[in-house]
């Protein structure tokens, strides 16, 4: 199938949760919705059999490294983060990124989280290839993925401590982070 | 009157971490019912290196090299989809030449691949002898790319910006007489696979997955063109030098192991053919241009074909000389649920056999990834799965 | 069309052939042109740019300033860390760098032939010496 | 050659004892020589086999948790003895069987039989998932192919009219050789041995992709140099059978080399020409094919000595 045709049926498909599309490249599309929609997003997407799930990627947006203007643009596009107070906004942020891809088509949908309140509904009952892309997230980024089949400490040793995520940008090595914490408990 | 008594105990067969089907640590246990798989689960993790984090704090020149350990076997094509990112992130226009050189190793590397996993495959099934054979003549495309890249595997090929290494017409020569001889085995082994009884019988109907099944359960690479799904990111999407060297799609609709075979032997034949291709008309002109090392701010999707499946890179830039983030969703990490879907209701004597037939890379999976399945919740039993699958498509 | 035995041809084939094995270290095949070995290092032309170091991605390659306006470098070259990617040999715009393709078995049994320093002897010397000298008041400050 | 042997070197040096171990292990090079120039190997070097087993001799034995002490090191013991004694009814190297009885075939074929019992019960003797389902299958398969075995046994011994190994040997010796007029008997008894001994395709009790080493997972050291050391004796014995019913007969030490020779290449040949069979298959194949097959020879045998008598 044709790119631009891919990309108008699937522009049709999520109109309805669409807050901003925007096409970064001639060959993938990038769709931001409001992180409660997601669940209809890609039911819809599924039952218009429009590509297949063919990952998830976490971003991690801190808050102080953040450029103000880029903030404020999240929060045009999608409504679901107000407007911060001076303290918020220095909060950070988690993206989540679905990629489905139909042919050369690369459609990506983009839910944002707050680092407080990072919760995303699970995608597994219309994807069920999705588990292992959800448990990554939560794993590696600390998104709390409502619903998912299974929860558990999946991708780190056991020892690994609680509440630390490699993948965000505050991670730097176990080591530092046990030098922190000892300062913090003297 | 003792039956309801002695309700029948689970009795689980362990394999791995380290068990000798498996020569890269994952583990696996299935359930089994005399010699009758009832449920399986996995957990792998075990080589777990933390490469997508080790890549945020290394420059972009550096990532190519950390990359290309992924994995060993499709060592090219993780440094290929990253270089491809990268230069689309830095709109670099990378030589033709450079470009079909790539694309040269990317098929040799297939072909090695595909040799290497007929070997472990009927290995699994304990055809021992096969797999001497076809990894003895796999020695033919390792040295083919020795000679090209100085190495056997890791050939370093990719610069940012270009390839290191020229093909000169001798090298072409080497490289078409040892493709001459690789096609005649690849004939051969596939009458064998195809025709011989007793490895027939290890494989006809064996991990049979439909191609509804296919799609729910979002196969890709081989495994999912053995089950008739037209997936390949050469032919979907192509990328490096496969504008100009198209390639035909190879897909079977045996659904069993068969296919998986047919499908992986077959696509040797159009390797072949596409070597020689680029080999007659390896455009002319420069290695490599250049690249900036700082790379423009934005983001950007590379995909590739390994020869496992669809290779998914997602990179980020910040405008430094050290990418933002570094996404790798490998091949391998697809085809697992299908494994764990398939190995239920076959025999013992299967498991590896199907395991082996989607061709896993634990390394690849391991990247970042890892699955646990105690409770067996997640595992889907053969008549959940076509309930879902029959819900799924009404 | 199916057969019992497909591979008799080449198994009996097999019995009046040559074993493919290759008997390494009593047989030797020719090295190939392009193998990547240890790293080789031409002093002459060396500017002390950096580039190798800075691209090298296990930290292989130390560039030690001995007379920075005569450009008299030493290379400490780390033979355990290398990964042979060649990577410092591309980024070498002088052509100071190359990897042999005829000493690749490097193999020892002490950690000692993994630390290789290159450039003139004298220089060598000289940054040998210091290391020395180093050490030594390390220790008699403790 | 019909030298009597003392009977304590007999036991002891030949043709049962030292020879026989030996013996056994040049096999398992041959074997394995063998099979590595058929895959296009190079393959072990001469003394491989018996570097093997001196260091599993000298390795710790290690009694695991929850077996049966004393079974545990008695049964490679009873393995490798039934295999040994197995020898002293077979002509070995040619000579004249060093032990004779009539109907010694019968109680021959039990003692070669006695090995996968114990491997079977060793199995089941541990608490070792990989041991139970592998000692499962050595005893699935022993049931399998022990009936054709027999019956592609019996056929030389129904033509000799005679149950005694020495008579059948005699009997061959100055007849025809009985592949020629018994192929079917020759190919089930030469496809069994390889079944007995689980050599592939019939490895499914030991696949080692599946469930590592079977039976014998959990034996170390001694123990376990006693169990292959009894399967290169069993080899011995079985060949030596085999060339002696179906391949005219052992009268001399280079009939015995060149025949039993012979048959090692066929195993080999065999061994590397198929992909291991699932156990299903190989009861399958046992029972549906073997079986049929050694009985159809075996009825033909009666009818041509029924049709002979009416002349």
């Amino acid at each position: 199938m044709d790119i631009n045709e891919s990309f108008a049926k699937a522009e049709q498909i999520l109109a309805p949760w669409t807050g901003v599309a925007t096409h970064p490249a001639p060959d993938r599309m990038d769709v931001v919705i409001p992180a409660k929609s997601l669940v209809e997003a890609v039911t819809a997407l599924v039952e218009a059999k429009w590509g297949y799930l063919s990952a998830i990627t976490g971003l991690d947006h801190p808050g102080s490294t953040e450029p103000a203007s880029e903030a404020l643009r999240w929060q045009r596009l999608t409504e679901e983060i107000e407007a911060p107070s001076d303290e918020e906004s220095r909060e950070g942020t988690l993206e989540a990124l679905y990629h489905f891809c139909e042919g050369a088509a690369i459609l990506t949908l983009r839910v944002r989280v707050r680092y407080t309140s990072s919760a995303l509904p699970t995608i597994c009952n219309i994807q069920p290839a999705a588990t292992l892309y959800e448990r990554e997230i939560m794993e590696l980024f600390g998104v709390t993925i409502v619903g998912t089949p299974n929860s558990e400490r999946l991708l780190l040793s056991d020892d690994w401590p609680e509440g630390v995520y490699p993948l965000r940008k505050s991670f730097t090595s176990l080591k530092e982070l046990d030098v922190v914490k000892g300062k913090e408990t003297k | 009157m003792n039956e309801q008594v002695n309700a029948p105990k689970k009795f689980i067969v362990p394999i791995g971490p380290q068990h000798p089907a498996l020569k890269e640590p994952g583990h696996f246990e299935f359930t089994v019912d005399g010699e009758i798989v009832t449920g399986a689960s996995v957990r792998l993790g075990y080589v777990h290196r933390g490469i997508e984090k080790g890549c945020e704090q290394r420059s972009w020149i550096q990532d190519i090299y950390l990359l290309e350990r992924i994995c060993g076997i499709c060592s090219h094509s993780h440094a290929t989809a990253f270089v491809l990112g990268v230069e689309k992130l830095a709109k670099v226009t990378v030589p033709p030449r450079a470009q079909a050189i790539r694309t040269l190793f990317l098929e040799l590397e297939r072909i090695h691949s595909h040799f290497l996993w007929l070997g472990v495959a009927a290995h699994e099934g304990g055809f021992d002898t096969l797999f001497m054979y076809s990894w003895r003549d796999r020695e033919t495309v390792m040295d083919i790319l020795e000679n090209l890249s100085g190495n056997r595997v890791n050939y370093s090929a990719n610069v940012l910006g270009g390839v290191k290494y020229d093909v000169d017409e001798k090298q072409a020569d080497e490289i078409r007489k040892g493709i001459d001889f690789l096609e005649e085995r690849a004939h051969y082994y596939l009458n064998v696979v195809t025709t011989d009884e007793t490895f027939l019988g290890r494989t006809r109907h064996i991990g049979l997955m439909s191609l509804e099944q296919a799609v729910t359960l979002d196969a890709i690479g081989p495994t999912a063109r053995a089950s008739g799904l037209a997936r390949d990111v050469r032919v979907d999407a192509p990328y490096a030098a496969y504008v100009d060297f198209p390639v035909k799609l190879v897909t079977d609709d045996r659904c069993d192991l068969v296919g998986r075979f047919v499908v992986r032997i077959n696509e040797l034949f159009e390797s072949y053919r596409l070597i020689r291709e680029i080999l007659d008309h390896l455009p002319a002109g420069d290695l490599t241009t250049k690249c900036p090392r700082r790379i423009p701010e934005g983001e950007t999707i590379s995909r590739v074909e390994a020869p496992r499946g669809e290779l998914f890179y997602f990179l980020k830039s910040n405008g430094s000389d050290k990418p933002e983030r570094v996404k790798v969703r490998t091949p391998s990490l697809c085809n697992w649920a299908s494994v764990i879907n398939l190995a239920v209701g076959h025999n013992l004597a299967d498991i590896p056999m199907i395991l082996a037939g989607i061709d896993p890379c634990f390394s690849c999976n391991d990247r970042s990834v890892t699955i646990r399945n105690p409770g067996g919740s997640q595992v889907w039993s053969w008549e959940e799965l076509r309930r879902y699958g029959i819900e799924h498509y009404k | 069309m199916s057969t019992i035995g497909a591979m008799l041809g080449d198994i009996v084939q097999s019995l009046f052939t040559r074993p493919a094995t290759e008997l390494y270290p009593f047989v030797r095949n020719i090295d190939p042109e392009r193998l990547r070995g240890k790293l080789v290092w031409n002093p002459e032309k060396c500017t002390g740019c950096q580039l190798c170091v800075k691209d090298c991605p296990s930290d292989a390659i130390e560039l030690i300033v001995v007379d920075k306006v005569n450009k008299k470098f030493v290379m400490r070259y780390h033979a355990d860390r290398c990964t042979f990617c060649a990577q410092c040999v591309e980024s070498c715009r002088l052509k100071c760098i190359d990897m042999s393709n005829e000493e690749w078995e490097l193999a020892a049994l002490t950690k000692n032939p993994f630390e290789v320093y290159y450039g003139r002897e004298e220089d060598v010397q000289n940054v040998l010496a210091r290391f020395a000298q180093e050490s030594v008041e390390a220790t008699h400050r403790e | 050659m019909n030298i009597a042997i003392n009977p304590l070197i007999a036991l002891l040096v030949f043709p049962g004892g030292i020879f026989l171990l030996g013996w056994g292990l040049f096999y398992e090079f041959l074997d394995r020589k063998l099979v590595a120039r058929f895959q296009n190997r190079v393959g072990p070097r001469w003394f491989q086999p018996l570097a093997d087993w001196v260091k599993l001799l000298a390795k710790e034995e290690i009694i695991p948790d929850g077996v049966n002490a004393g079974l545990f090191l008695a049964l490679p013991v009873v393995a490798l003895a039934g295999a040994l004694t197995a020898a002293l009814y077979v002509p070995m190297a040619g000579w004249m069987p060093s032990s004779s009885f009539r109907g010694d075939l019968v109680v021959t074929l039990y003692l070669l039989s006695m090995m996968t019992l114990c491997i079977g019960l060793a199995g089941a003797n541990t608490m070792d998932r990989f041991s139970l389902v592998g000692a499962t299958r050595a005893l699935t398969q022993l049931f399998s192919y022990e009936a054709p075995f027999l019956l592609a046994l019996l056929g030389p011994a129904l033509a000799a009219g005679s149950w005694q190994i020495s008579d059948v040997n005699a009997y061959a010796h100055n007849n025809l050789w009985m592949i020629l007029y018994q192929p079917i008997g020759f190919l089930v008894a030469i496809v069994g041995l390889m079944g007995k001994l689980e050599l592939p395709p019939f490895d499914a009790p030991e696949a080692e992709t599946e469930i590592v080493s079977g039976a014998l997972t959990e034996y170390s050291g001694r123990g376990l140099a006693l169990f292959k050391i009894g399967r290169n004796v069993e080899l011995v014995v079985g060949l030596s059978l085999v060339a002696a019913f179906y391949l005219g007969g052992l009268s001399n030490p280079l009939e015995f080399i060149l025949k039993t020779l012979g048959l090692l290449l066929l195993t080999a040949g065999l061994q590397s020409l198929f992909a291991r069979l699932r156990i299903d298959q190989t009861v399958g194949l046992w029972w549906r094919i073997g079986a049929i097959l050694a009985l159809v020879q075996l009825l033909a045998i009666l009818a041509g000595q029924a049709i002979r008598g009416l002349f």
